[in-house]
């Protein structure tokens, strides 16, 4: 799926690890921090390793106190140091979202600009993994709520190797969501010291019927469902957001001129998702573009069940992508 | 009946009743590698005599909040094990119908409320059923089960301050075993002691053998008597081992072989047995006996979870809002 | 503003505390917790006398744990008291928001309808008061993104009065934001024991060119902008959403399908705020009614700042709301 | 110099500075009541002798997190009066370029990470800055203050033994003024004795007269050298008392004047000074000379402030996100 990637394949895991290590390597500020990081290996094995080499100090794991944990990393930065904090799951980072919100997102600005936040905080996000009502939900697009955060959704191995570079050399707290689902995917990644654009949304699939609007664990049912669709005739241009926060809000628009219809696709919960400001952006930014109404294809709105079958049904899939493309472009929207 | 009969009575209950947790979880753990069971699966194994000691001072109208770790306190407190399996299949005859899995074990039969796999999630919850008790001028208590993990999260300090100043009837009963995931107690805690976080709170404490089921059974009997009577908390302190990887997932880099073998010497299910020999009330016929009984109990649960049905997918989004006020259970 | 309040004029706040009173005279499960709301008399004044009243057991001063005694009122839920649990502030709300999503919104569900959790929280929300970056935002669009929660935002004091009532009566957990400018502000309310719709929306003002779209604290910028733009010739209808979750898309379409016009007003953050939500479905369900795309005018991105000058620009204003309303209604909405 | 003449210095110092503060925030109550402050005001007014006390503990390099209740620490940490002023006022030349007003004093130079208006929000701001100068390996470090209700929060708990497990050198600074908000410590807290608290972390804590701004210094002074010494943090309990109401918006309902009454016959602004005279320190001219620096100061504060231009509403976005790496003052 990556354009320009020429370097061996290898796993979104192992991705994120090399990162980890290249910027422990380069810079002795950087450490990590987070529930059994160290030790265990990382509660999905992204960590693996890295505290045999970099020692106890700099893969320091902590204990289980996830608003004092990310408050220090907020306070490490603060004092000069480039903490990565890691939170096993966004359901768990609830616990520290005071911190998040009310001291990294406000510090810069409420101090008139006397402080920064180099901070970056990595957490895994979404289901599909059976793990039930307190551990599969996906709160990146709530974080992109909030003034004074980035917020970052790697889709592909070449995005979790090179996304943690720049956000390291951000001066402003970023939110990194992995998504689960994603951590044994194996892909091409570049070799050595790697950065790329966080900044933009990326074109990630060609078309001019309909474009997916996505990003995170939900792209790649979105290139699924562009496959089918093109099986069928409609050739879909799938986005991949990249950037929660702040939204590449032109590189959407583009796309949209070009093919006159959308779906959002979204695993959050559909109301108040990322996928509702995705549509109110069309609506502000390209309305008379629009030959049919921007469609939504997101969580059902329930606690995310255990049983494989209704995981499923609460989830997006390739075939309601499909079908609700499917619809948009065969001009049957349902809309009064 | 004599007072030899009663005391082998009682001491044949606590052996099945660990049994029945040991066997349930080693099938389990068969069934995870089947692909049956899913998802996250925390085991047991090792700790069974806490949550039957435990269990032993509760009345059928106390309540219990337990983890993601919670066959054991499951099982013990009278949750049949049909439904259990079911619940761990995913199936709609589950206890929780079949959507918590292993993790959300609930039952309002038994006032059992989760199933929590927020770390300590449960603890605030626990003080407010015990809050809804002393407020109604109920004489219940609730158990309240969590790891030493779980003790490092503020919600657990926000709790005890809270159940000690209104003076609530929560029992406290955290299962040190030593290991939050990978993390050994020494890198969670500046002070190991976990029995001594109490002093800030002025809350009674103990520490107790948790591989020794009279131990647990008899300080809970104290503690929850206290609780019961005074209609304060109180804390026990459970020392205990978790014999096997922390979930399926878990390759246990972080511990050596050697100190789960030791630990395996104080198994509640060799020693226990061992113990009653030694005082004549356990013999080879009684045991293979109570095997046999645990073990059709299993294979009944296992074909109730088998031959369960999947919830119809139109259900997904019934009960996010409950309708109408549902029966309370025995609450 | 109320249409068919009868009763003697009062204070928002005494509205709140009136309804409280009532409901702890007529159910003896209902108690009050949080922080001050016994000794202190409510931070924001609003529970004054009740603990003479009703003592110490029922109107209950909690230490600063928030995330403990939130927990708490659920559990007292499950245990079958009413609890009214207050939380100070939104802000401060976030330190409780994992027992409020992981517990609260999940328990029912995950434990297969076995449980009910009859719990209302109630809190302050939103600017104006010059209480800067950690006491001013506004997070109830952000709560309306959870299932298994319902959210209320009283607007009117009749509705102040009366929606307490139905939300305690409710088997599920209602959070009740009250905006701090509000507090003072006096009304006729109804007398006697009163309840009012919580599940619709309501059209505060008719009018045929534009629909604006709000709720809360906003509802009153809303109609002052209604009697600006009325004297310009422009007829605003302004709806107000009281409920905002489960969000009354009923009530927002038929409106729009009167007026094709809509202005999303909202103190929250824009991006991903609650006016994306409104956007988003009147997108899905009225797209070939618009005569011009849905515009937002919402909270300036950034935490909320001391000086009144630059809270009030980042707040929405009467002013901005008229000129967004006009531009729209005069079809210079800058859209490509 | 002489002994007695440096006696005398630190004295009438110690006295400047308690003097600085209670005349600044009187100002600032006469100016919220004329509108040229307005937000939430909390005043400092009878905990003087804390702040000055432990600020005499620390270096220039070490850092400072406080709480909404942070103009004492402010003035004693050196942040000029003028730019503190301007800062309630709202105006770009405060300190937090008027954007934080009262609650929000930030200061790069003088390491001051605010003024924070969560309660306890700030404390493991204070473990991160902490654990910067341990891995940097510099002798600095940070004194958190923050209050006894505080002390509820998770938060603090998690703090403390992060602290403690960490060896951090933090020196948490507890002003037990008895009331958080209109709530007594006995509603908050099970155990009253808040040095105790520290138990549950095995860290050293002492409970010192917060009245008595020479008692405050030297066990600041102590325990500073603790915490740089050995790294590891330190706790420190002030018992002190707040005179004033907790906001501008606090009717007192829940104490009764008499205990307000007896508090202030310890107020250090009376009892310092009395104690001067009696060892001969201090007479009526010096006093009035003092009085004198201090309000020409306040008075130049004031015009500062009043002076002061209004941030352009154009610049409201700025620095919400930091475009390039600032200069992170003496960090
Ligand atoms: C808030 C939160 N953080 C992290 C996790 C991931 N996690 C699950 S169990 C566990 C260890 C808990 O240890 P302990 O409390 O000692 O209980 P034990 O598993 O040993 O029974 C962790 C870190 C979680 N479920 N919730
Ligand atoms: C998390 C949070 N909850 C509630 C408040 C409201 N509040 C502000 S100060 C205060 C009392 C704090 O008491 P204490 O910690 O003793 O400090 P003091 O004001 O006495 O100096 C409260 C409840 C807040 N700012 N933050
Ligand atoms: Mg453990
Ligand atoms: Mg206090």
């Amino acid at each position: 799926m990556t354009t320009d990637a020429r370097g061996e394949r290898m796993q979104y895991r192992v991705a994120i690890r090399e990162a980890i290590a290249e910027a422990m390597r380069e810079d002795e500020r950087v450490f990590l921090m987070g529930e059994d990081v160290g030790r265990y290996g990382g509660c999905f094995a992204v960590t693996l390793g890295l505290l045999e080499q970099f020692g106890p100090e700099r893969i320091r794991d902590t204990p289980l106190s996830e608003l004092a944990f990310v408050g220090a990393g907020i306070g490490a930065a603060l004092g000069g140091m480039r903490p990565i904090v890691e939170v096993m799951t966004g359901n768990f980072s609830l616990l520290a979202l005071d911190q998040i919100v009310n001291n990294a997102a406000t510090l810069s600005h409420m101090s008139g600009g006397q402080f920064a936040v180099p901070l970056v905080i990595r957490m895994a996000t979404g289901g599909g993994l059976q793990l039930a009502a307190q551990h599969s939900h996906s709160f990146e697009g709530w974080y992109a709520h909030i003034p004074g955060i980035k917020v970052l959704a790697p889709a592909t191995v070449e995005d979790a190797r090179g996304m943690l570079r720049p956000a390291l050399a951000d001066p402003n707290p970023v939110l990194i969501f992995e998504h689960i689902r994603l951590y044994s995917m194996m892909e091409a990644a570049p070799n050595g010291p790697v950065s790329v654009d966080v900044h933009s949304a990326t074109v990630r699939r060609g078309g001019r019927d309909v474009s997916l609007i996505t990003y995170g664990g939900s792209l790649h049912k979105a290139m699924e469902a562009g496959e089918a669709l093109a099986a069928e005739g409609i050739e879909a241009e799938v986005v991949d957001l990249r950037v929660l926060r702040p939204l590449d809000t032109a590189t959407i628009i583009d796309s949209v001129r070009r093919t006159h219809r959308a779906v959002v696709v979204d695993e959050g919960w559909r109301s108040g998702g990322i996928s509702a400001e995705v549509s109110a952006r069309i609506m502000e930014h390209a309305f008379y573009e629009l030959d049919a109404p921007v469609q939504r294809v997101a969580a059902a709105e329930v606690p995310i069940p255990y049983p494989a079958h209704l995981e499923g049904a609460a989830l997006p899939s390739v075939a309601g992508i499909v079908e609700c493309a499917r619809r948009l472009v065969r001009g049957d929207t349902g809309n009064g | 009946m004599s007072a030899r009969a009663l005391e082998r009575d009682r001491a044949l209950h606590l052996l099945r009743e660990m049994l029945r947790i040991r066997r349930f979880e080693e099938k389990c753990a068969e069934l995870y590698s089947a692909e049956q069971i899913r998802g996250f699966l925390h085991l047991y194994v090792g700790e069974e005599a806490v949550a039957v000691g435990v269990m032993q001072a509760l009345e059928p109208d106390d309540a219990v909040v337990a983890t993601y770790r919670e066959h054991g306190h499951a099982l013990s407190r009278g949750i049949p094990s049909g439904p259990l399996m079911a619940e761990m299949f995913g199936r709609a005859e589950g206890v929780s119908g079949g959507r918590g899995g292993s993790m959300h074990i609930f039952d309002a039969r038994t006032r059992f409320y989760g199933g929590n796999a927020i770390v300590a999630g449960g603890i605030p919850l626990a003080v407010g059923l015990a809050l809804a008790d002393r407020m109604q001028g109920r004489a219940r208590i609730t158990a309240c089960f969590f790891g030493e993990g779980a003790v490092a999260e503020g919600a657990f300090y926000e709790s005890l301050n809270l159940a000690a100043l209104w003076d609530l009837p929560v029992l406290f009963c955290c299962e040190n075993n030593l290991y939050a995931m990978g993390t050994h107690v020494a890198l969670s805690h500046s002070e190991t002691d976990i029995a001594l976080k109490t002093t800030a709170f002025r809350m009674p404490a103990w520490a107790v053998d948790g591989m020794d089921v009279l131990a647990v059974a008899e300080h809970a009997r104290r503690a929850a008597a206290v609780v019961r009577g005074e209609g304060g908390p109180a804390f026990l302190e459970f020392r205990t081992y978790r014999f096997r990887a922390h979930s399926m997932y878990d390759a246990e880099r972080y511990r050596e072989r050697g100190e789960v073998q030791q630990w395996r010497e104080r198994d509640p299910l060799v020693t226990f047995p061992a113990l009653l020999r030694e005082r004549g009330l356990l013999d080879d016929a009684t045991l293979d006996e109570v095997e046999a009984e645990v073990q059709r109990e299993l294979d009944e649960a296992v074909a109730f979870a088998q031959a369960g049905t999947l919830e119809p997918v139109e259900h997904l989004s019934r009960y996010v809002y409950m309708d109408e006020r549902v029966a309370e259970g025995p609450s």
